[in-house]
């Protein structure tokens, strides 16, 4: 069985207003020297696939599905469970 | 507890040799929520029997007999006040899951509303979302199409400190972002405008927050379907969602107090899909429409226990199930978990064998599952088969029927008085109210919601110039095509006087749905009640149980408008508070042309301004004693003539299109009616309340006395508005400000700009 | 015309979006993806293919990406030939950025493999429902008879337009906008009269051939009279919306 | 200055509509052994407050804002950047 962890986040420069708005809930509820929040995607892909083969389809629902590169850098970890 | 397993995963309890002790024992560690009492009612049932009962058999006769599923503390009073209010258009009411009401020949309206407050307490984002989902459910077994959404709300205050509150209580805030994101997730998904709702802070709510939710559909009446299954051979097709351990004793979990450890109730709290309900909509409606639907009903409390049980038996026909064939989320599932789970999305159709292939083919469409889990039968048993073992074999009169109580109560005496304060400086007074968290703009929740989906919206909740708009008091939905008449929907609740005097508080709800429609221009029709209450078995919480209800029916069977649907809950109580008697109403009223429909925001320069309704010192409940800290237990008194007398001449009015804007006195009173009006027209009045009469001009502008409105009438027709409605002129509209004076003496001068300003900071200072 | 109004679980606009053709006499149909997958419809007998708005697949990872995934792998072909054909395809809303996920928006060089804009959250982080007042940039058969300012409400809290600096200059160019969002008088909008922030303004963009529109406030919401929030202080004889479906249908 | 990652799930046996929808448009998709897909979100906190008043104010962030204890499980790394 493969594990997949892929995170999806806004490419540096791109606005990021959830970040933001969880910036200001956090200063309205009086928390001190935020500088800055960012909110990035997190999903878990369970595979029952060899090693190889799952690693070729992640990189194709990569580009399908999870991540639209105009906006979105993401990272990608495969590992056997 | 003494028990053997007879089948898989099924266990005869020895219930025929229990001593209380062991009864109690049996309730506590299945998790029952009966009473002693209602246990030995049991006992004594299989004594007769003679034999002992399996878990499931035990399980799906709590289920039946939770107070939610059998109103067992309400129904007594439920029929003394509300039930049975004679009305010519209604068609089904108080019996299936939602109200029927005539529109036209052709077509009839479904509406109901519903809470779900505890779960919500528990897991604001995903409780809401259920409510919504419910409620949505409601009405689409009746064959409706599903067209708006209300969602009364009740929360502690947003500015509630940290330190204060109990363990294992969220804050109002949290609560509150977590409840509109759900409802709004689910709401918008589902493509059903949300178009009305009261969001309200107070003290009150902090440990128990309520949520209502009502939804409003459409159906020809040829198309309604009944929860009813009248004939042997109907097989049972579930389908939609799949059925999981979510939600188990869901409805016992609505019937206990909150508590610290409400947090592991987590079980009880079922999760909404609006992605299977949305096509589940479609594909309902669409066999509908093919004719191939018998009966049919949503699972939603109780679950498939409660559904088919109430079906069968309201049809007079027995049932067999087999529960190996329902679709699950997770394999070893007991068959008792299977029988009481309230997982979401799911819907019973009793469908004729040869339709089968029919409904096979519509769900293969929607990409929805189905499956075949049993039929109806000669007879009055429920018999339920599990792999093959006959495991449930009871009269479904005993499952079904429930108990009641006439539960004792006692109504409270009201000390009469009232704190006559300084007077005020009348511009602060005015700019802290709209600026209040209960007067100021809701804008950040309502456009949250997509309050125009499917187009049929023709009055906004917001209303007045293109982002300029104040809040209006009814929102107004074109149900057909072909058509101009519309239904305006509206709600309303005022647990502050309420707390004062339960009687009064709900003859004042009623007025102020009626205000609110009359506002717009329609002509009250119909009422779905909610009723939120503390601990039923307290004696003062029954005695307001029963004002609330006796107000209610007083008011509703005087102005003709029936009851039709409506909804219980009970043990709204937490650390040992109660919240105060929250009768919510959503109210349906029609207009037969909406181009007649009148708006809130105030036209045009050189009209004048009217105050229709008799203004009183009656300060209790108000927000403006709630501010300066004053305090009075005089209530707002409603006259129901009164109320039906103004009602009259203002329709006639606005049918004769004499009136060009019009709202209702609520919240804040005139002054706060007066600005909210300035700003969506984003234009100014000068009003002399001299023609009020004498009165001090604080209760003048502040009181929240009922039966009243502000409209403005057409230059140059003020005659012919005179003769119809009883009114006062006090000003007309003119330039950029809201001036007041009172005679000669000039109360306040404040620029429309400045009044939004104020107003639409309520929220975002806590929000952003 | 032959419609198909395309549907899968989650959209949800799509009554308004037919009652609007059938409206203007043209033979419209609801499209379901199930029924093109099973091959028993094809995109060819069409002339128009509508992408209505609504939450397809909840919007779950990105709104439309998912539908635009499917669709690609089912008829991605065929969808080609549409626009080749020049045929017309209109995406409102949740459509809108299933074309831009699917590359048929903006193209500014023909159909693109990969997505070369973005319709990404709001500026303010919340779903926004209001009206919204448009400018009309650009002529095409989607604006012709639409007159210079219009209205129409916006549901999203997904529409915020980027891309990449060349890929806008490309845009403009080509004079792809179809409408930017304005001030009442026509003036440069600034929140909320753009109400999501969307780069220059833009909420509406064709393909440099014209045949392809994505537009992210909803014309079929505004396709009578009374659908308009001010129809209590202007008369008009027809919703603005109107006129985009009539420019469509017109020869 | 420190970084805080958070990061949000729901706990086992809460159901994830999202998850779901992802995995059956996967299949749809012909993706194979696909078991499951669960979603998750990544919170970046940057903190200008030293290491121990910041695992403070973490704590209670968590527990303000970003986590329902009911339906979440969490992940949270503070560290010095
Ligand atoms: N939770 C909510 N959801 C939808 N609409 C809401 C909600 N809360 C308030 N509203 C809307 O805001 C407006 C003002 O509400 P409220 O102040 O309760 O009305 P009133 O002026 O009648 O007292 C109404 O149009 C109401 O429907
Ligand atoms: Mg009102």
């Amino acid at each position: 069985m493969l594990k997949v962890t892929i995170i999806v986040k806004l490419k540096e420069g791109v606005d990021d207003p959830e970040g933001k708005t969880i910036k200001h809930s956090l200063e309205l509820l009086n928390f001190e020297g935020i500088k800055e929040v960012k909110v990035a995607k997190l999903y878990e892909v369970y595979l029952d696939l060899p090693l190889e083969d799952g690693k070729k389809e992640v990189e194709e629902m990569i580009k399908k599905l999870f991540v639209n590169p105009i906006i979105h850098d993401y990272e990608v970890r495969v590992e056997e469970i | 507890m003494r028990a053997k397993e007879i089948a898989p995963k099924v266990y005869e309890i020895d219930i025929l040799n229990a001593s209380d002790e062991e009864l109690k024992e049996i309730n506590e560690s299945m998790g029952l929520a009966l009473s002693l009492e209602e246990m030995k009612k049991l006992q004594k049932f299989f004594i007769s029997l003679g034999r002992n009962p399996t878990d499931i058999e035990i399980h799906a006769i709590a289920q039946g007999w939770s107070e939610h599923c059998s109103y067992k503390s309400s129904k007594p009073v439920l029929r003394k006040y509300i039930f049975g209010i004679p009305s010519k258009h209604a068609l089904i009411v108080m019996q299936d899951d939602a109200g029927v009401v005539e529109f036209n020949d052709e077509y009839a309206y479904v509406f109901k509303i519903e809470s779900h407050n505890h779960p919500s307490a528990v897991e604001p984002y995903g409780g809401a979302a259920t409510g919504v989902g419910g409620i949505i459910r409601d009405i689409l077994n009746m064959g409706a199409k599903p067209i708006a959404l209300v969602d009364p709300l009740f929360f502690g205050p947003p500015d509630y400190p940290y330190e204060n509150l109990n363990p294992g209580i969220k804050h109002p805030l949290y609560l509150m972002q977590g409840v509109i994101a759900g409802i709004r997730d689910y709401g918008n998904r589902v493509g059903i405008p949300t178009i009305a709702g009261i969001t309200y802070f107070h003290e009150d709510f902090v440990n128990n927050i309520l949520v209502n939710a009502g939804c409003l559909g459409i159906v020809r009446k040829d198309k309604i379907v009944r929860s009813v299954v009248s004939k042997a051979g109907l097989k049972f097709v579930l389908m939609g969602g799949r059925t999981g351990r979510d939600g188990i004793h869901g409805v016992n979990f609505a019937s206990k107090i909150l508590t610290e450890k409400s947090e592991e109730e987590r079980q009880a709290v079922q999760l909404g899909n609006p992605i299977i309900k949305e096509p589940l909509i479609h594909a309902i409606l669409e066999a509908n429409d093919a004719g191939i639907i018998k009966g049919m009903k949503d699972l939603g409390g109780g679950g498939l226990g409660s559904v088919i049980g109430e079906m069968c038996h309201a049809g007079g026909v027995g049932a067999e199930v087999h529960l190996d064939k329902v679709l699950l989320k997770e394999r070893n599932m007991a068959p008792w978990e299977i029988w009481v789970s309230e997982s979401q999305e799911r819907m019973l159709l009793a469908i004729e064998e040869k339709d089968i292939e029919k409904i096979r083919e519509i769900c293969e469409k929607w990409d929805i599952e189905m499956s075949v889990i049993g039929q109806s039968v000669e007879g009055s048993y429920l018999d339920i088969y599990w792999y093959g073992e006959h495991i449930v074999h009871l009269p479904l009169e005993f499952v079904t029927a429930g108990v009641e109580y006439e539960r004792p109560y006692k109504i409270k005496k009201i000390e009469k008085m009232q704190e006559i304060p300084k007077e005020p400086n009348y511009r602060n007074v005015l700019l802290s109210l709209l600026s209040s968290y209960n007067i100021g703009s809701k804008e950040w929740i309502i456009r949250q919601y997509d309050h125009e989906v499917q187009g049929r919206t023709v009055l906004k909740p917001l209303q007045g110039i293109i982002n300029y708009e104040t809040h209006g008091d009814a929102a107004i939905i074109k149900p057909l095509k072909d058509s101009w008449k519309g239904l305006a929907i509206t709600t309303a609740a005022n647990p502050q006087i309420g707390k004062i005097d339960a009687y009064k508080g709900a003859l004042y709800t009623v007025d102020e749905a009626i205000r609110n429609l009359v506002a717009v221009g329609a002509r009250p029709h119909s009422f779905s009640d909610g009723l939120n209450f503390g601990n039923p078995e307290r004696e003062e919480i029954m005695g307001e149980f029963h004002e609330s209800c006796r107000g209610l029916g007083d008011a509703a069977r005087f102005l003709g408008i029936p009851y039709v649907s409506g909804n219980v809950s009970f043990y709204n109580e937490a650390f040992g508070r109660n919240i105060p008697p929250t009768p919510v109403l959503m109210a349906v009223g029609i207009i037969d042309d909406i181009r007649k429909a009148v708006s809130a925001d105030f036209k045009k320069d050189g009209n004048s301004i009217y105050i229709v309704g008799e203004t009183r010192e009656e300060m209790g409940g108000s927000e403006y004693y709630k501010l300066i800290g004053a305090k009075s237990t005089l209530a707002p008194e409603v006259n129901l003539e009164e109320l039906k007398g103004r009602m009259e001449e203002i329709l006639k009015a606005m049918n004769k299109n004499l009136i060009t804007s019009c709202h209702d006195i609520s919240h804040g009173g005139l002054a706060v009616a007066l600005a909210e009006m300035s700003i969506g027209g984003n234009i100014g009045v000068e009003i002399d309340l001299s023609s009020m009469g004498f009165m001090r001009a604080d209760f003048k502008l502040f009181s929240e006395s009922p039966t009243r409105w502000v409209c403005e009438v057409k230059r140059g027709k003020e005659e012919e508005f005179e003769r119809i409605v009883k009114a006062r002129r006090i000003g007309a509209v003119e330039g950029e400000n809201l001036k007041v004076r009172d005679g000669n003496r000039w109360l306040f001068n404040i620029h429309t700009n400045i009044l939004r300003g104020s107003w639409r900071n309520a929220l975002r200072n806590y929000l952003g | 015309m032959r419609v198909a109004i395309l549907q899968i679980e989650g959209t949800n606009c799509e009554e308004e979006s037919y009652t609007a053709f059938k409206e203007l006499g043209q033979e419209v149909e609801y499209l379901h993806l199930n029924l093109l997958k099973k091959g028993k419809r094809n995109l060819e007998d069409y002339d128009i293919l509508f992408i209505p708005g609504g939450f397809s697949a909840g919007d779950y990872v990105r709104a439309g990406a998912i539908f635009a995934a499917r669709l690609k792998a089912i008829a991605m072909r065929a969808l080609k030939d549409f626009v080749d054909e020049g045929k017309i395809i209109i995406g409102v809303c949740n459509g809108f950025q299933v074309l831009i996920e699917l590359g048929l928006l903006p193209a500014v060089d023909g159909i693109s493999e990969k997505p070369e804009a973005a319709l990404m959250t709001n500026d303010s982080n919340r779903f926004e429902c209001r009206w919204t007042y448009l400018k009309k940039e650009n002529e095409s058969i989607f604006t012709r008879d639409v007159p210079n300012i219009i209205s129409l409400p916006v549901a999203h809290a997904e529409g915020k337009f980027v891309t990449e600096k060349k890929t806008l200059e490309r845009v403009i160019e080509n004079k792809q906008i179809a409408f930017k969002y304005v001030k009442p008088d026509g003036s440069r909008a600034d929140y909320p009269w753009n109400p999501n922030g969307s780069m220059e303004d833009i909420a509406a963009l064709t393909n440099p051939e014209g045949n392809v529109l994505g537009i992210m406030p909803h014309p079929e919401r505004a396709f009578f009279p009374y659908q308009h929030p001010d129809w209590n202080r202007k008369e008009r004889e027809r919703g603005d919306g109107f006129w985009i479906f009539k420019s469509m249908i017109s020869k």
